[in-house]
């Protein structure tokens, strides 16, 4: 972004190492920041690269290792003594209390008070009102935090370190969550902040983001320092190949193939969500036997409800799920999985594994009341674990040990042992509904892997992502939804980001009231 | 503290005396503590051993019981007729060992190891409805029992009776009001119930309701009205309410059995039954503090007719209902 | 891991008697003598024993209901209120039936483990339909079920005159054991089964294996635990919720009325007027907590529990010493199993200073 | 019908048992806004009862005996913090443990002090908490049956005016409710959040002694075994019933107080309903007014989450 000032280092962190128990999950990392730099830290999930944050924060105190903010030591961990400093933290999971308003979210802290610690909304409004008004960052402050768009919170959050005086802000994935309008506004802010001088870490799985914002770029891998290179003279391979230490294929690799018969078809869907609001309205859609349709479109347009419509997790209000000619419409969900529709679900910790339940036990989420895994009422232990061994070995499940609880296992392999049961119930339709986020490229790898392999066996991926990288490269054919409805239907052949992102933001759409 | 560290220690004392409270415990300001009282005065007066066991639940009688079995105790009470069902069953099981039990009496059953002692509690509660009817300037008198049941029927109907006997005496038209509280350790809800009775217009209420009547006492004390206390003088609670209590002397009760056993006159297989005559119940001493000395006369003069069986006093709906009939 | 969890349990055992003992020492006890007789107070004759069992057969059968609910994701607060409703259905049936021995009692012990099944199921009916959390309304529960027991003492056609307890239920009802061995000429023999020893330690012992056997090898224990864990997940596996969630509280309030049951049936015959909770549902919980939610761990720690509370009261006649100190000694044991990283934390401090001092 | 003096008694009589159980539902806000659950109130309230009675009867100062209550609640509270804050336990279970050490402590306390008496000695009337408009108005008047309460009751409602203060006006308040929301962001952002945890619970546990001391110094004069039996509980439920809400808890209490002077009034009229079915009327009440009204009620997000930066290094 080239407001950087390498004459001022502003962060120093030097031979950093952090454990955890018996656990290095850091040994030995460097890291410098000057003024005005934008400094991304890539490493795969698990790397350290939130660790490393936490001891620049101040969450953690480092084993081994210095801190230096503009010069000086930090001699204990603490974050008030980091933002004291001027060091800002944007989580990758919103530190934001959601009943609270926005100003008392950004105060909270650093309140003002009246005397007799009674609070002083109004002066800490002026002030926010400031500093919204200095970096173009627009928000509503008396709505509470939990009706506001995750753009909008992470504004928040960035209000929040501005507030504090952070001309240091560290931000943990703040493009995971947002929409590539959102990811747009997001770097135009970044490159604002820089410019009035602030400094900035990031760190991002999005190599792409890395080339567009950063100046520098800090790889990690397994806790362990590797590089630090100017982002301008390396490639995004060169990138991905320091990161994991081998080379990474980005193309999803995907034999031509002709789809087959309609499978599913859903025929004007209405769908409400909790609060009793229309959020799928008149939804209309096919779906061929092989073939990987992808669905894109913002969050909050509808995609939630309409899985969770389809596979019997929330009742449909008006229209028809026709799969395989049935009509599986307001079915139980037993009803629907056993018709032949199944699903990677979007938020894998609440909906796709009972985590205190161990691998077997949760490879059997679906089935555990068939043959050969109990008969009449009782379980088959045996039948289970061999079950669930198979099933390990195939989709390399780590540690491979079917006794292990979901909870041990980390974000990437909790997906594998979703992925190995649903593609194991052999389904005609398998609804993938976010179903590489938050992994890391290797990862990532795998999971696209899997789906092209049900389509080449001839049955239907319906993938639901934000990630219009994935979409794009992934399907083939694009359903864009907005405002609950299916606005058009594209070849990803002939069309780019640029297109589906305005269609995706409802431009040439024309409502019929 | 605690019961019986003295006995425990010596094998000297001749004779070992022990009771199982019922859930009301040991200090529960009402006949448990009464009997305890009694058994204290029987250690010091004749040398014996005393010791208590509590229940916290009805469970526990059957196995307080017998840890006071096997401690070598010449003579086991049980006070209240809760534990009526588990001192029959142990004396019959252990025909060897003596029981006797507080306020209950098993008639024709009681087997030849156990007395039963009970008292005649309608019979000071008729005084002390007398002296409330004859007080009161509201012409409204309270009664708050615990649980109905015999043993507070008796309290009840002896009450009503000797308002009755003083609105004919004295020709007033006392009323009295009724509540029960369905418990004997609510003092709050005693509280209550006694409040709603002042309110109501009654500046005098006796209580027969163990833990609860603390309550009543307490209203009494707030609202600078008076109150009746039970089975113990109660007058110390609150001096210048409590005008009297209707007595019962468990422990009068407890020391003559325990004398009796000392002297070897101990006869299995009775009932022994306490009324005015034997002085086990009465009206508390410290009523002169509060009732004027001509109603405490006459109160003497009602006493001697009960002794003497000119009065019959009721002791439950049916007796009172025809007592009230020969008052007409 | 298992040792682990026993060693912590162990620790937490020992620490509470340690505190007992202190408070007892600061009291002016001695607590070794205390302690002492407590112990002969339990196992000194075979009487005591029968009565030890006796004492612990409805806090481990609570402990059940409690651990049950809890390893479905319930905190059954109502095993008291169940316990109650288990023993008045008990207590009516067992008077107002008319049938023969054996199957009476039979009879008598399924009616009432289904009303205080019903009644558990009531919590369960509110959670799922209503989302009334289960801890507010087993509360209420609790005393509506107390009230409901006194209602029924009460009934004139039911209580006996005189008291404040019900009639006794027929002998036909009652579960009591081998009374001839009562007359034994094995004084062993003849000391266990002078007391009201009935089957009712069968029961809490068959309830702890079906508890075992249902949470593990059944799908509808993999069912309940699935739903205890992870209500979402399950769900969208195809597993009824609201059912699983009235189920379970069906089957802990089973649980727990069958130890109201078999105290009826076995041991008082009849229910009386409840002036205040009996504590036998919390008592549960502390079973159920000390022995770490297990069927196993439950009837263990019930033991424990229930010699406490047998043994303990004895060092009130010999010694004077207040025999609370047993619910100072039974929360102290909570209270620490409550936290095994302060156990963690001393283990290793020990440990440390072991090593320093070789 | 019903006259004004019979409304006015029962409005009283609704003030009387409702004070003590506004206190310690008082008391489980504050713990659970911060986070910690506290099953454990009636334990607290429990030995504040005894501690209540039993300095009262001993020093004869019913405002020493008030703090002192307040205090021996804050310090069994304290142990609830210690093994919930800092290590981590569950609450839930340490509230258990709570509740057998609060009730067994008191007793065992009370026959050390008392002769092995589990009831201590009455407290004069002079020497309980005063009652500020006694002796204003005629006796049994409408007004007198109303007014003429404990202090102990006026100051409960105080109790809630202060803490909806501090909870939704104040830097502390917000604070506390952060960390029971999302203690990690509170962290983040530099606050103490164990600290706010600890100071909650205390209150909580200071607030439940009150509650014990307003029905053993107040609404009776001494401390027995079943004095205080459940009443914890129900301020739980109605702190629950609130909606973890200061002013919700309030009503909750004042419905369940109602309830009781209800059941009184019946009970004197000679309506012929039994006495054991007119008790179960609150508990169903609620429970009605739980599926009806209220329906799901969610605390505090973080409610009963140990908050532990990382494992104890060991
Ligand atoms: N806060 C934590 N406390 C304890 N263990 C943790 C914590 N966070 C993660 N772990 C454990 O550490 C291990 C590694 O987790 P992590 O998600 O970082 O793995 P990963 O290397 O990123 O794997 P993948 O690439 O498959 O996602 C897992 O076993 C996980 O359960
Ligand atoms: N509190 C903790 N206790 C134990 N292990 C931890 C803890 N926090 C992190 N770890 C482990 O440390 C390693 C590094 O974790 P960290 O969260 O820093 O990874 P990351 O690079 O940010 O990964 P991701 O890309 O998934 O966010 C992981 O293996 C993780 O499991
Ligand atoms: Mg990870
Ligand atoms: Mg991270």
């Amino acid at each position: 972004m080239n407001n950087a000032d390498y004459s001022q280092k502003v962060i120093e962190m030097k031979n950093i190492t952090k454990k955890f128990g018996s656990f290095k999950a850091l040994d030995g990392v460097n890291l410098t920041l000057h003024k005005g730099e934008v400094h991304a830290l890539l490493g795969e999930n698990g790397a350290g690269k939130t660790t490393l944050m936490n001891v620049l924060y101040g969450l953690y105190a480092a084993n081994e290792g210095e801190v230096y903010v503009k010069g000086e030591k930090l001699t204990s961990a603490n974050p008030s003594i980091a933002i004291e400093k001027g060091v800002g933290m944007v989580h990758q999971h919103f530190m934001l209390v959601e009943p609270f308003t926005v100003v008392e979210n950004i105060m909270l802290g650093t309140e003002s008070v009246k005397g007799l610690g009674v609070l002083d909304s109004e002066s800490a409004k002026e002030k926010a009102e400031e500093i919204m008004e200095k970096y173009g960052l627009k928000v509503k402050l008396d709505e509470k935090v939990e009706d506001i768009s995750v753009g909008m919170q992470q504004r928040v959050e960035i209000i929040k370190a501005l507030y504090r005086g952070a001309d240091i802000i560290i931000f943990d994935e703040p493009t995971a969550v947002l929409t590539p309008q959102e990811i747009e506004d997001f770097i135009k802010i970044v490159e604002e902040l820089t410019h009035q001088g602030k400094s900035i870490i990031i760190i991002t799985h999005k190599l792409r983001e890395i080339k567009a914002m950063a100046d520098n770029c800090t790889i990690i891998r397994r806790g362990k320092y590797i590089d630090t290179v100017k982002v301008s003279e390396v490639s995004e391979e060169e990138l991905a190949g320091k990161m994991v230490g081998r080379e990474v294929n980005f193309d999803v690799e995907k034999k031509e193939k002709e789809a087959g018969e309609v499978v599913l078809k859903l025929e004007n869907l209405t769908v409400k969500d909790n609060r009793n609001i229309e959020k799928v309205r008149g939804l209309s859609l096919e779906l061929r036997r092989g073939e990987i349709l992808g669905i894109a479109g913002v969050d909050g347009n509808g995609q939630s409800q309409l899985i969770e419509g389809m596979t019997g997790l929330r009742k449909i209000e008006s229209g028809k799920v026709i799969l395989n000619g049935v009509d599986i419409t307001n079915r139980s969900p037993k009803e629907i999985i056993g018709a032949g529709l199944s699903n990677i679900p979007e938020d894998r910790q609440k909906r796709g594994l009972v985590m205190d339940f161990k691998i077997s036990e949760n490879m059997i989420l679906e089935n555990y009341n068939k043959e050969p895994f109990s008969k009449k009422g009782k379980l088959n232990k045996k039948a289970i674990s061999d079950f669930a061994n198979t099933l390990i070995a195939k989709f390399d499940v780590r540690p491979a040990n079917e006794e292990a609880y979901a909870k041990e296992l980390s974000g990437g392999n909790q997906q594998k042992v979703i992925i190995a049961r649903e593609v194991t119930n052999n389904p005609d339709v398998l609804i993938a509904a976010q179903p590489t986020r938050g992994l890391d490229v290797g990862a990532i790898e795998f999971v696209h892997k899997s789906l092209v392999e049900q389509r080449d066996q001839d049955k239907a991926v319906l993938l639901i992502s934000f990630e219009l990288d994935e979409v794009l490269n992934v399907s083939d054919r694009i359903a864009v939804i907005y405002d609950g409805k299916i606005v058009g239907i594209v070849n990803p052949k002939d069309t780019d980001e640029k297109e589906l992102g305005y269609m995706m933001a409802g431009g040439g759409v024309h409502d019929e009231e | 503290s605690g019961g019986g560290d003295e006995g425990g220690e010596s094998g000297e004392k001749s004779i070992r005396v022990a009771m199982v409270t019922d859930v009301g415990g040991v200090n529960d300001q009402s006949f448990n503590q009464s009997a305890w009282e009694g058994l204290q005065k029987a250690e010091k007066d004749f040398g014996i051993g005393a010791s208590y066991v509590e229940s916290t639940q009805d469970a526990d009688y059957v196995p307080n019981l017998e840890t006071l079995l096997d401690s070598n105790n010449e003579l086991i009470w049980g006070i209240g007729y809760k534990l009526s069902e588990a001192i029959k069953t142990s004396a019959e099981n252990n025909p060897d060992q003596k029981y006797a039990i507080v306020d209950y009496s098993y008639g024709e059953e009681t087997p030849e190891n156990v007395v039963g002692v009970v008292f005649k509690a309608e019979q000071p509660s008729f005084l002390v409805g007398y002296i409330a009817a004859s007080m009161t300037e509201t012409d409204k008198v309270g009664f708050v029992g615990g649980i109905a049941g015999d043993v507070i029927d008796g309290f009840e109907y002896g009450y009503r009776a000797g308002v009755a006997y003083a609105n004919k005496e004295l020709g007033k038209n006392v009323e009295v009001l009724v509540q029960y509280a369905e418990a004997f350790d609510n003092p709050a809800k005693g509280k209550a119930i006694a409040n709603s009775m002042y309110q109501q217009g009654a500046d005098i209420v006796f209580h027969a309701s163990g833990g609860t009547g603390d309550g009543v006492i307490e209203a009494a004390k707030e609202q600078n009205k008076y109150a009746i206390g039970v089975d113990r003088d109660q007058n110390y609670l609150a001096p210048e309410n409590v005008i009297t209590s209707a007595m019962k002397r468990v422990d009068m009760g407890v020391y003559n059995l325990v004398e009796e056993l000392k002297d070897g006159k101990f006869e299995g297989g009775s009932t022994k039954v306490y009324g005015l005559e034997e002085g086990a119940v009465d009206i508390a001493p410290t009523s002169s503090d509060n009732v004027p000395k001509e109603i405490l006369d006459k109160v003497d003069g009602i006493k001697e007719k009960i002794v003497a069986g000119e009065i019959e006093v009721p002791l439950n709906k049916e007796t009172f209902e025809a007592y009230t009939e020969t008052l007409k | 891991m298992k040792n682990k969890q026993i060693f912590l349990t162990i620790f937490s055992v020992l620490l509470g008697l340690v505190v007992g003992g202190i408070a007892l020492a600061v009291s002016g006890y001695n607590p070794l003598e205390a302690y002492g007789i407590m112990i002969e107070g339990v196992f000194s004759r075979p009487r005591y024993i029968s009565w030890t069992f006796i004492r612990s057969v409805p806090i481990i059968l609570t402990g059940l209901s409690v651990a049950f609910a809890f390893r479905t994701g319930l905190f059954n607060i109502g095993a008291e209120g169940q316990y109650i409703v288990g023993a008045a259905t008990a207590a009516l049936a067992g008077y107002f039936l008319e049938l023969p021995a054996g199957i009476h009692a039979v009879v008598v012990i399924i009616i009432a483990m289904v009303a205080a099944g019903v009644w558990g199921g009531i919590a369960g009916l509110l959670k799922s339909k209503f989302g009334v959390h289960e801890v507010i309304s087993t509360i209420m529960l609790n005393w509506i079920a107390l009230y409901l027991n006194n209602y029924i003492v009460f009934w004139d056609k039911f209580r006996r005159p005189q008291s404040e307890a019900s009639q006794k239920i027929l002998e036909t009802a009652q579960i009591s054991i081998l009374g001839g061995l009562r007359t034994s000429g094995n004084e062993f023999i003849r000391g266990i089964f002078s007391t009201p020893v009935n089957l009712g330690i069968a029961f809490a012992v068959l309830a702890a294996l079906f508890v075992w056997y249902t949470l593990n090898k059944t799908t509808l224990g993999y069912e309940l635990r699935a739903v205890g864990y992870n209500r979402d997940a399950s769900e969208y596996g195809g597993i009824n919720v609201n059912r699983s969630i009235v189920i379970s509280m069906v089957i802990s309030g089973a649980l727990a009325g069958l130890g109201g049951a078999t105290q009826v049936l076995g041991v008082t015959k009849e229910i009386s007027v409840l002036a205040a909770m009996e504590g036998n549902g919390f008592d549960g919980i502390a079973v159920a907590l000390l022995g770490n939610t297990t069927p196993l761990g439950s009837v263990l720690a019930g033991l424990l529990f229930g010699g406490l509370k047998y043994g303990g009261p004895k060092i009130q006649p010999a010694l004077g010493a207040p025999s609370e100190v047993i619910d100072i000694m039974i929360g102290s044991i909570v209270f620490f199993t409550a936290m095994p990283n302060f156990i963690k934390v001393i283990a290793h401090k020990l440990k440390k200073k072991r090593g320093e001092a070789e | 019908m019903i006259s004004l003096t019979e409304i006015a008694f029962i409005l009283g009589t609704t003030l009387m048992y409702a004070a003590p159980l506004m206190y310690t539902a008082l008391g489980g806000v504050m713990s659970e806004n911060s986070g910690v659950i506290n099953i454990g109130l009636e334990g607290m309230m429990t030995i504040g009862a005894f501690t209540g009675a039993t300095v009262g009867y001993f020093t004869g100062n019913p405002w020493l005996a008030f703090l002192a209550a307040g205090v021996s609640g804050g310090l069994l509270a304290l142990l609830h913090a210690v093994a919930s804050i800092t290590f981590g336990a569950d609450q839930v279970v340490s509230g258990i443990a709570m509740n057998f050490l609060g009730g067994g402590l008191s007793l065992f306390l009370s026959r050390i002090f008392f002769d092995g008496a589990t009831l201590t000695r009455p407290i004069n009337l002079d020497d309980k908490m005063p009652r500020p408009f006694n002796g204003i108005f005629e006796r049994n008047s409408v007004l007198d049956l109303v007014l003429n309460q404990y202090a102990t009751v006026y100051i409960a409602f105080l109790m809630v005016l202060l803490i909806w203060f501090v909870l939704y006006k104040t830097r502390l308040g917000l604070r506390i409710r952060s960390v029971g929301e999302h203690p990690k962001a509170a962290d983040t952002l530099g606050i103490n959040v164990h600290r706010l945890r600890y100071f909650s619970v205390v209150c909580s546990g200071i607030l439940s002694g009150f509650g014990g001391a307003a029905m053993s110094i107040a609404v009776v004069s001494n401390f027995r075994p079943t004095l205080i039996s459940g009443q914890g509980f129900i301020a739980l439920a109605a702190m629950i019933f609130g909606k973890w809400k200061p002013q919700g808890a309030m009503w909750a209490c004042l419905l369940f107080g109602g309830a009781q002077g209800f059941i009184i009034y019946f009970g004197g009229t000679g309506v012929n309903i039994s006495n054991q079915l007119l008790s179960m009327i609150p508990y169903v009440i609620t429970l009605l007014v739980l599926m009806g009204f209220v329906g799901k009620s969610n605390g505090p997000k973080a409610n009963g989450e140990p908050y532990m930066k990382q494992d104890l290094n060991l």
